[in-house]
């Protein structure tokens, strides 16, 4: 809410305490604060944890209230890194800039969003874009499966999504329903929950709904996950392959953190994380599920990170 | 000085006579004329002791008074008689009452039953948080009475038996709460009455009431013993010299001595009776 | 006694002794003059507490209701942010359809319970079974809302088959497991603060003991169990965890328990949590459906304390 | 008896009776639902939850690897918030239920603190989130921190303390505060000695409720922003800090299905610091309590 | 018969001696020998009144008995004398009520300080649910006696005082809501007793003893007035015969009569006395 004025006497205060540190070198210490999205927050966790290993004095905590709630803190500079399943947003850069913060993207992961039905629905495989707009947008008037294919059955459509303005559902509003609202009311259920979807889905043969592909992952006994075709090309299922190589597409997204640079300069643990990070992501992205990025990629932001500094 | 006094005087002017002693055994024979027999009856509170061996005959439509020192046990007896002791849980008992020639510790012997029968006035005046009128109109509802006339006519009576109809008449629909603490007992006996139990039990009943009040309750319990057995504990010797016919003398949960009134205050057979009913006591 | 007064001329002067504690007393009378203010203000922090309240919540209803008019707000009856439509009334009657089969499941169990526990169990029944049925008011509400999920909704769906995954009568039930013990607890301290004489005066009366409870134990104690239930109802309408996991997130103006819903709390979770962007007439809806639900649980709380006082009995 | 012949009486206690014995099976049956459901709910989460549960998981940080996840951070975050909450809310609440019911003058603005803090009772949890998110995070500048969090959840429950404690010393028999007063004892003495020791039961269960309720409180600390990850205990008031309902609502959130079973662990350590805060308090309430 | 009933037919024999009428006017005189001077009081709960108009001197270091019916504000007017009647917060008084010269309803005179000086024993027994000991101790410790050897002391006497030490010396710590209702009403006397008050208000302290406590509690109350003004709310009016030397007469919240005892009852000034104390009222 309030509060953008604090972080210059914030900024001053950490300035002082770090110098000194810094003079010390070798042993860093000190707090880290990271907040952000919940679909990031596993890649973090995972990278905090083993960072504090080898650094315990460094005091890092991570939050995950969703890309949004990481945004509203940090473009008021009340944390360090801010997690996002998608780019900042216009209006949130330009509360930073009067704010005085500024924020530099870095891309830790891919995700690639999984449209998916139930396991007992056996008259879906793929869908193409069209389909999926007739699907889910609030324009269209296709309520029942048999309005997308007269093939399929005469059965109202169930949606289930995530919240509609997590960074799951804003990219797949984007990239699918070209920022169209979606539908609303008695067949939609959304959840902040990604295993809330899942569990409405799997026992639904009319439900369809979609979420990051580590969801899917984990509960391929139950659910079926369509392949997605564009333009009258071969229907493409996610998987890491062909989320990495960029053949997933549209649906195929990357995995940010912001990070603020201001305490970037100011702050050795944040430089010393954030090197620790680029070096560790694609390894940390994989054992939680999701997809790492080509190795080069990660030393080519190493690189634009340590130009922040001067 | 008074109008009570001047009975007790009479008595006292008795207490030359001697009637030839009638003790316990002797009434036992007259087993047609007894409503409770109680034998041997012991009674734990826990692991204390209340009472102990306690074994004696009450006598129909008469007055039984029961008198004792503080903590001897009259209300544990008493409340023993229609089993509301049981509601302390740690309460165990052995030996044996029978109410008109029927166990009433036996299992299918229904308390509730009993208690209709054998009614209740407590030491301390304990109305229903109600009305006047449904402070009285509690027992015979819950024994099925519905018609209001008849429960008007038994408010009524029940109140004028307990000398408080005048006093309330104009006030039966108001809280028994606010009442002061006689007339609270007054309720509480009119309550008792409602039901027209076989046997009325009374704790003290008069301790809370004015002597006028207590004349009255005293002359009511003479009238009732013309269709009622009455069992009363007082600590007021000279009640029990009054209006009863016969006395126990309850100590340390022991039934000391049980006879005839007159012949208890004038005769005592034991002699830590005479002590206490001389005073010599402590 | 006797003795008592033989040494009485060694004994000491108690009056005397109090004379001379009192000149000490100044500090005990700054005390006594110190407490009350001290209470006070302890009484003014939950004042405090709802001016706090009420100026957050205000704050930011302003901003939405400059973009949203009350009157669309409170006549509206679809509720879809992201199209637009700001009609509470879907949250509203998911709030009531939640609250509503709650308190048919807590209050009669609840009461019931006490009614056990305070007048048929034995000592040793009720200290165990009592704290038990307290722990039921103290899991967190994430694990009932799974419970709810994964356990009772298919557990309904075998006698109710068209019954969603996400429905409102799952969601209700279990909150209403989880109040219970706030009716059961509470009622039964209220009962058992019902003075021993009243019961004596009724069972004295040859009354079974159901009757004492009905006649005598439960008018005693009705402002108490009055509050339990207060209690145990608001409690119930700002349940937030188990809804949004298990009654679903449709905003759906309905009574068929058998559907899914949103209540006014999901919304709020669900607003307050995701990415909202700051300063967006969506996230400012948080507040303005926070605003009616506290408007909401005022009314129904000054409904409650009208009968709980039109109905106490002192003794 | 008036209007009735003894038959009639016999045959309607037997029906009498009957009902009450019907009943009482009843009554015990509507006990025993609850506690079928408890069963019910324990061993859902004891199955899922006793395969992860060890010293280590109870000794270890947060981590990204099911085996090696703690509880550590937040049993310990939870307990401290709970120190903070049950002094803060205790002591405001019980003061403010001697307040109303010994000390303040029947007027207006006594029954509007009375209905008010029936209505704040009533007052959803997530709403005292964002009180506490405007006030104590930032109006009082306390940021996302231990402080913060105790002072928003002591707020949340303070009214059912206050309820509690006001039904307790209400229920304190009038003639023993006579007694007092009648020995020239001061008002304050009065309570001290004779009314606040009375209605300890009274208080002591509504404190239970309610922290048993604060404990297991998620959605506003995720409001007032307890921390998902941290990997050191809080060394002051204004440090951040985790608790259990958080750090167990994040697990149950992964796609794997490990953490449903560390949640369900980290859940039978929750349940297991409330039992241990509930026989605390039974047992003093017991050695208290007795019908007057 | 017994001690107790020896003593008032001695009073019985007094009954024809005529002593001149000392009426109200005339005890208002000897000033200086007043502990306590109402005037003019009255009282109404809420909108009822409770007492009209009374004016009443108690003497010091004597018995002041008040006497009448049920319900006639015995008990008020007692309460009244140390403000206790205030804790029913729709009460409203007018008048004046002096305690040794100093005007109690007064807003500098301390309410505390005037129940240390006029203690109060109650009509229902009202043990704090705490230990005998703590009982007994209760007031001297809220006075700020801490000392465990003095509040021995005075717990020991105060129980003797009160004739209950040899039955509880051993049970000093179990709580008081154990024993039975004669223990716990003497027990609220030692309490009383324990910080030695200037007078001690009684509300009918004896309705819950037996005949034997009840005869010790006259006795002490004898003995007490050699340190302290009694003044004693009773139903039995040969108690108030017995131990007063002073008996008021109450109905319907009206001071009727105030006189030295032996007159009072030998030679009532007023036709309503004499209907009560010879039994014909009501
Ligand atoms: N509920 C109880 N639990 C334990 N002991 C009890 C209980 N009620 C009474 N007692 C004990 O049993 C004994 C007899 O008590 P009881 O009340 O029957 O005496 P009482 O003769 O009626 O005395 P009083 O004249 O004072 O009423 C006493 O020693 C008392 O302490
Ligand atoms: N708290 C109260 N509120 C309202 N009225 C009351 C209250 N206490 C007493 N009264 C009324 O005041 C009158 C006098 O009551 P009080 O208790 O003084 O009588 P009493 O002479 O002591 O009677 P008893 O001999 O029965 O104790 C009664 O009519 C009673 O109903
Ligand atoms: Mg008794
Ligand atoms: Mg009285
Ligand atoms: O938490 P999100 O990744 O959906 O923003």
């Amino acid at each position: 809410a309030c509060g953008g004025s604090d972080e210059d006497t914030a900024a001053d205060e950490s300035n002082t305490e770090e110098g000194t540190n810094a003079e010390g070198s070798e042993e860093v210490s000190g707090p880290i604060a990271i907040d952000g999205s919940s679909t990031v927050f596993p890649i973090m966790e995972n990278l905090t944890y083993t960072y504090n290993q080898e650094h315990p004095d460094v005091n890092v905590t991570v939050n995950s209230s969703g890309s949004g709630g990481g945004f509203k803190k940090s473009t008021v500079g009340e944390i360090d890194l801010s997690n996002a399943s998608r780019p900042i947003k216009e209006e949130e850069m330009a509360t930073a800039e009067e704010n005085g913060i500024q924020l530099e993207e870095l891309e830790l992961a891919y995700d690639g969003l999984s449209v998916v039905v139930s396991q007992q629905n056996d008259f879906v495989d793929e869908l193409t874009i069209d389909q999926l707009k007739q699907i889910f947008l609030e324009s269209s008037d296709a309520t029942m499966w048999s309005d997308i294919n007269p093939e399929w059955p005469e059965e109202e459509i169930k949606i289930f999504s995530p919240g509609h303005d997590s960074g799951t559902f804003d990219y797949f509003n984007e990239v699918i329903l070209e920022e169209q609202p979606m539908k609303e009311g008695e067949n939609t259920t959304l959840s902040e929950d990604d295993n809330v979807l899942v569990r409405g889905i799997e026992n639904d043969p009319n439900a369809i709904g979609f979420f990051g592909y580590a969801y899917y992952a984990e509960n391929e006994d139950v659910l079926k996950v369509l392949g997605i075709s564009e333009d009258g090309n071969e229907a493409v299922k996610p998987n890491p392959e062909t989320i990495q190589d960029g053949s997933y597409t549209p649906l195929s997204r990357p995995l940010f953190t912001y990070v603020n640079v201001n305490a970037y300069k100011e702050k050795t643990q944040v430089r010393d994380f954030v090197e620790y990070m680029l070096n560790n992501a694609g390894k940390a992205a994989e054992e939680v599920g999701y997809v790492a990025l080509p190795e080069d990629k990660y030393q080519e932001q190493l690189e634009t990170a340590k130009s922040w500094a001067e | 000085m008074n109008g009570v006094m001047e009975e007790k005087t009479n008595k006292k002017v008795n207490q030359g006579s001697a009637k030839p002693e009638v003790n316990k055994e002797g009434i036992k024979k007259e087993k047609a004329n007894n409503i409770i027999e109680v034998s041997d009856l012991n009674l734990w509170y826990g692991s204390d002791q209340a009472l102990y061996e306690v074994s004696m005959d009450v006598p129909e439509k008469q007055v039984t008074a029961i008198i004792g020192p503080s903590g001897c046990g009259k209300s544990t007896f008493l409340k023993t008689l229609n089993r509301m002791v049981e509601m302390v849980p740690i309460v165990k008992t052995s030996g044996s009452i029978k109410y008109r020639d029927q166990e009433i510790f036996s299992n299918k012997y229904k308390e509730e039953y009993l208690r209709t029968k054998v009614g209740m006035v407590f030491q301390k005046p304990n109305p229903f948080p109600k009305s006047v009128y449904d402070n009285v109109a509690y027992g015979p509802r819950i024994h099925g009475i519905k018609k209001k006339e008849v429960l008007d006519q038994i408010v009524e009576k029940s109140l004028k038996g307990a000398a408080i109809w005048d006093e309330l008449k104009d006030r039966l629909n108001e809280n028994a709460y606010g009442l002061s603490g006689g007339q609270q007992q007054r309720v509480c006996i009119a309550r008792a009455l409602a039901v027209e139990p076989d046997v009325i039990l009374m704790d003290e009943p008069t301790s809370a009431l004015d002597p006028i009040s207590t004349a009255k309750v005293e002359e009511l319990v003479q009238e009732l013993k013309e269709k009622y057995s009455i069992i009363i504990v007082t600590h007021n010797m000279q009640q029990a010299a009054r209006i009863s016919d016969k006395t126990a003398f309850f100590l340390n949960g022991e039934l000391i001595e049980f006879a005839d009134t007159d012949d208890l205050f004038q005769n005592p057979h034991d002699k830590r009776t005479e002590d206490y009913i001389t005073g010599r006591f402590g | 006694m006797d003795k008592g007064l033989q040494s009485e001329g060694k004994m000491i002067d108690v009056q005397q002794m109090i004379e001379k504690n009192k000149k000490k007393k100044s500090f005990g009378e700054r005390i006594e003059r110190i407490i009350p203010f001290f209470l006070l203000l302890c009484a003014a922090v939950s004042v405090l507490t709802t001016v706090g309240i009420l100026f957050t919540l205000l704050r930011e209803s302003i901003g939405f209701f400059s973009n949203v008019s009350l009157f669309d707000f409170y006549t509206g009856t679809s509720w879809s942010p992201w199209s637009g439509e700001y009609g509470v009334a879907p949250l509203i009657g998911g709030t009531l359809l939640i609250t509503l089969i709650a308190t048919l499941v807590a209050v009669p169990l609840g009461l019931m319970s006490a009614i056990f526990l305070s007048e048929y169990a034995n000592d040793k029944v009720r200290r165990v079974i009592k704290p038990v049925l307290e722990v039921l008011a103290g899991i967190p509400t994430v694990v009932y809302g799974y419970f709810a999920l994964t356990f009772i909704t298919p557990m309904f769906q075998s006698f109710i088959p068209d019954l969603g995954i996400f429905n409102a009568l799952s969601g209700g039930f279990v909150v209403g497991i989880m109040i219970i013990p706030m009716v059961a607890s509470l009622s039964e301290d209220a009962m058992n603060s019902v003075p021993n004489a009243l019961r004596e005066g009724a069972y004295g009366l040859g009354a079974t003991k159901l009757e004492v409870v009905f006649k005598v134990v439960l008018p005693a104690a009705l402002s108490g169990i009055i509050a339990s239930i207060v209690l145990a109802i608001s409690r119930a309408i700002g349940e937030t965890m188990i809804v949004t996991i298990a009654a679903g997130a449709t905003p759906n103006l309905t009574f068929n328990p058998t559907e899914s819903i949103q209540t006014m709390t999901a919304f709020i979770v669900q607003a307050a949590t995701g990415d909202t962007t700051f300063g967006s007439t969506i996230y400012y809806s948080l507040y303005a459906v926070g605003m009616t639900l506290f408007i909401f649980t005022l009314v129904m709380n000054l409904i409650a304390q009208y009968i709980s006082r039109k109905f106490r009995e002192e003794y | 008896m008036l209007g009735q012949n003894e038959q009639n009486i016999k045959k309607r206690m037997e029906g009498r009776v009957a009902i009450n014995k019907i009943l009482m099976v009843l009554f015990g049956l509507a006990t025993a639902v609850g506690l079928v459901f408890l069963v019910l709910l324990f061993y859902r989460v004891l199955t899922q939850g006793i395969g992860y549960l060890s010293l280590d998981y109870i000794l270890n940080f947060p981590a990204p690897y099911p085996e090696e996840a703690g509880i550590y951070a937040g049993l310990i975050g939870s307990v401290f918030l709970m120190i903070i909450v049950a002094i803060v809310s205790v002591i405001i609440g019980v003061s403010t239920a001697i307040y109303l019911e010994e000390y303040a003058p029947k007027n207006k603005f006594t029954e509007f603190i009375r209905v008010n803090i029936q209505n704040l009772a009533g007052v959803p949890s997530i709403v005292f989130g964002l009180l506490g998110l405007t006030f104590f995070v930032y109006m009082f500048n306390f940021g996302y921190t231990l402080i913060a969090g105790g002072l928003t959840m002591a707020l949340l429950i303070l009214p059912v303390i206050v309820v509690a404690a006001q039904e307790a010393v209400r229920s304190v028999p009038a003639e023993i505060k006579e007694a007092s007063y009648g020995m020239g004892a001061s008002k304050w003495q009065t309570i001290a000695r004779v009314i606040l020791p009375a209605a300890i039961p009274g208080i002591l269960t509504g404190a239970i409720i309610a922290l048993s309720r604060a404990i297991g409180e998620t959605a506003p600390l995720i409001i007032v922003g307890a921390a998902t990850a941290i990997y050191t205990l809080p060394e002051s008031l204004l440090a951040k800090y985790t608790a259990m309902p958080i750090q167990i609502y994040n697990w149950t959130g992964r796609p794997q299905e490990e953490w449903q079973y560390v949640a369900g662990a980290g859940i039978i350590v929750l349940l297991a610091v409330l039992l241990i805060m509930n026989s605390i308090a039974v047992l003093i309430r017991n050695k208290f309590q007795r019908r007057l």
